[in-house]
């Protein structure tokens, strides 16, 4: 697989992983609640990938299922939450308890991480925002600077631009030449895209034609690393016009990942899957 | 209650950026019986939304599918919440201090080592810092209310009057705490927070007992009105659609 | 007529230009080449404003005859051209000759103006981008200055925000309650507008409902200040949907423009066209 | 001949940024003989357009209908050009100097009192610091080719070789000026721009008439290839198109 320079190839799901996701990169996966790309998070479980960055504004259960799998060494995040259920139990049990391995924190806001793709997307070293000041978030994190406006003299928070190595995406649609559409709460996806050197887009079907629709953000091909056919990819959360958000599966999650018992069955029940054949969680 | 205390609040703004859950009832409880005009903004990028039911997520479907407009959340943030365009934000938190600064971080041990790790500040920051009011939807406890936090994730007022002018924050801050047993508003001096009503069949003293510092009282003490029959017909309904 | 906090009002072109676009206003008649507000520009000539500092991007025919009507003491753009003709022959006329009144210029590349509108529409001081270095650009401009990244030490361009007192536009659509929809080329228009304090859009038609359209901008009401609907308020650049551009038009002025005495036959007819009425340039 | 021959040079490339004018034409061109997948991307927002027909404005209707995507202005600049993602940018110039620099500005006199007031930078200065190369097409004049420009409106290479790195401009610079007469490329180790190629029945001579200094020649200048039978047909279609 080739850099942006070139189109898009299509590709398997685990060949994609396989290839553009390795050991020690610093990877987002992105989807702010809509077209969350969890089947590849699974992939990249199964294919046991070790010393990842992850990065995601809101690092949900396809975190907490990386981390509890032993996939990550840190998180760059703004909300590390099981939205509308509680806690993420595998990432409070790395940070609280080590476990399985301590993980490493770079912690954000949502403005300040949105502004980071922005900036890396932008091929800018960093974004300027109005945010942090007064609180305790720079103290902690080295990726909080401030800088100076050279007009009024005003002090603003600096963010660092984010570069995934690799971003992964899930979205609606790509056509055969691999170029990659996505609607409805399109989050900051195609900031994530642009700000990597490499990206995999998993997609819910391939078509002969982008027709286009109201709100779409098209991906043009010669962005895209590589596109893989996965429906229902973005299961338990949705994909609009594709199936609806499965909040069972997200309470169901809280009683799985509360125990590190029951997280291992789960661990291990998805490793034991074939190649390209992950099963849905639930 | 506290739902329905914020809700009453909304009539006469033109916008508010929601989260989910409380926050997320009071705004569509408002739309609905005090302010059919309120824009509802949320961070996933749906700008008047109009949900029929109540989302599990700020990211629910239907969000997107009744908006005016979707934006990406970068615009979200930077055109639409930083300028300050928009006048309510709702904030909770985990731990809240006398000035309305918030705690979502950790509670207990410290940063690097925390007893219970929270989820962290989400876009809470940047609301505590530019929408024109924040309402806080706090139950009230002494764990919750505490003499000091253990991480300021959002500022409220900061150390006190001045202190948010002098950190360049826009918005006027934590106008109203909205709790499951009265109104907690600034003081217009001090901008420490201060009991100014309770809710039908609350004392002071509960509240009192109910708050980790030496909770000011305001001279005059009112009652909320209690619900009235519209209010609760559209709250249940609210809550009764979004389990189905 | 209020500010953005209430929803827009729907007015007459007359009334809006006499409301909201001031003598000494600092205004923004944005416009990409697509949707370029035409006929706003000559209602603000016909109502004889002054003293106005005109900024665009893309300064073409609108500015041309607000410059040479006299309407303009300082332009703020990138490029002031007759696109695929030529000069701007009024334009030229105030810069080189002071006629009918010297003009001020405040020049600037593309990218610097677009960022300036979206630290604007963001509410901060200043934008950083890579552009001016070495240059002669920043000599002569004031709103050019240089910032240092705090991550990486690397000096950068930093740009003042615009911040115009109104915004004018035109727009396809506007529904009753005074939302905005626009599609095709969207240049910088939303931006211009969240930037500005106050905003008039023209609009092609104000229908009942906006259906939602692939492309296309929504500014919600509670953003702008009046909608006006004019019919062919863009022309002669175009309306995607409603009309082509009319390059004949564009050829023409060109000859109009010329001379000072054809120039001055052309204004004196806009200036006799009757409140509400004013003729399309042909 | 200045539209063919850089339409043959973008073979080989994804994409490209294109001005109106000559460039239009030949990107256009180049598209339908010798790079049929290349991208087409106009500043006014259209991201891979498929023009039918020369469009005479950078905003004509058809870019953006033909487009795969189209987005704003800010994002044009921001999110595409300036991160390099864009192989070839093209530019003309009212004057250009030995070092490829170029000015759009203004011509005689100053910069406050000009004897003639150019257009001005556009997305010129952006393009020449951003695009992985540049193309300038421009025809070949004493008054056009000067040994000083009256303004540096975009940078080819600044004052020689490694001035570009120094200010931090990351693309390659004008790597081909293409001119009524032949092709300038800029010498390896002093990046002064050097006749490499003559267009047929162009002499050498004619060219160092037509600079406005001292110009250097390649040790082997060689002759540009005629234009082929189909190159012909397409441009005279493109044009004939354009003017209906």
């Amino acid at each position: 697989m080739r850099t942006e320079r070139a189109l898009a190839e299509l590709v398997g799901l685990a060949d994609g992983v396989a290839e553009l996701v390795r050991d020690g990169d610093t990877v987002a996966l992105e989807g702010f609640t809509h077209l969350i790309p969890a089947r590849a998070g699974l992939e990249i479980i199964r294919q046991r990938r070790r010393d990842l960055t992850l990065v995601r504004m809101t690092p949900d259960l396809v975190y907490d299922q990386l981390i509890g799998a032993g996939c990550a060494r840190k998180l760059v995040f703004a909300w590390g939450g099981n939205p509308g259920v509680g806690s993420l139990h595998r990432l409070r049990d790395a940070v609280e308890n080590g476990w399985p391995a301590p993980l490493e924190l770079e912690e954000h806001s949502h403005a300040g991480m949105a502004n980071r793709y922005v900036a890396g997307a932008s091929g800018l070293p960093f974004a300027v925002l109005r945010g942090y000041q007064g609180t305790d978030l720079a103290g902690h994190t080295d990726t909080i600077r401030t800088v100076t406006c050279p007009f009024t003299g005003e002090e603003l928070a600096a963010v660092a631009a984010l570069r995934p190595d690799v971003t992964v995406i899930h979205a609606q649609r790509a056509d055969r030449r691999g170029n990659v559409q996505l609607w409805g709460l399109v989050g900051v996806q195609k900031e994530a895209v642009l700000a990597a050197s490499r990206s995999l887009v998993t997609v819910e079907e391939v078509v002969d034609e982008l027709e286009p629709r109201p709100g779409a953000v098209v991906l043009p091909s010669w962005v895209v690393t590589a596109v893989a056919e996965v429906p229902g990819g973005a299961r338990p959360s949705y994909a609009q016009d594709y199936y609806e958000r499965d909040n069972d599966a997200y309470r169901a999650w809280d009683a799985v990942s509360r125990s590190r018992e029951r997280f291992t069955e789960w661990l291990e029940s998805v490793r034991e899957r074939e190649r390209g054949s992950v099963r849905r969680l639930d | 209650m506290m739902a329905i205390e914020a809700a009453r609040a909304l009539a006469g703004h033109v916008s508010c950026f929601v989260g989910i859950g409380l926050p997320s009832t009071a705004a569509n409880l408002a739309r609905r019986v005090h302010n059919p005009d309120l824009v509802l903004i949320y961070e996933s990028g749906a700008i008047g939304a109009k949900p029929s039911r109540l989302p599990l997520s700020i990211g629910d479907g239907e969000l997107g599918e009744t908006a005016d407009a979707v934006v990406s959340v970068p615009e979200v943030f930077n055109y639409w919440l930083q300028p300050g365009r928009i006048d309510v934000g709702f904030l909770s938190a985990a731990q809240l201090d006398r000035f309305g600064n918030l705690n979502t971080t950790f509670v207990g041990g410290s940063y690097a080592s925390p007893k219970v790790r929270l989820p962290g500040s989400g876009g809470a920051p940047e609301i505590a810092a530019s929408c024109r009011e924040v309402f806080v939807m706090v139950r009230q406890s002494p764990r919750t209310f505490v003499d000091a936090l253990d991480f300021v994730t959002s500022v409220g007022y900061g150390t006190g009057a001045g202190h948010r002018a002098a950190l360049g924050l826009r918005g006027a801050g934590p106008v109203r705490v909205v709790t499951d047993l009265g109104v907690l508003e600034p003081d217009p001096d001090t901008r420490e927070l201060t009991l100014t009503r309770v809710h039908p069949g609350v004392a002071v003293p509960d509240v009192l007992a109910a708050t980790g510092w030496d909770l000011r009282v305001a001279p005059s003490v009112g009652t909320t009105a209690p619900p009235t029959e519209q209010e609760l017909t559209v709250l249940r309904g609210l809550v009764e659609g979004s389990q189905s």
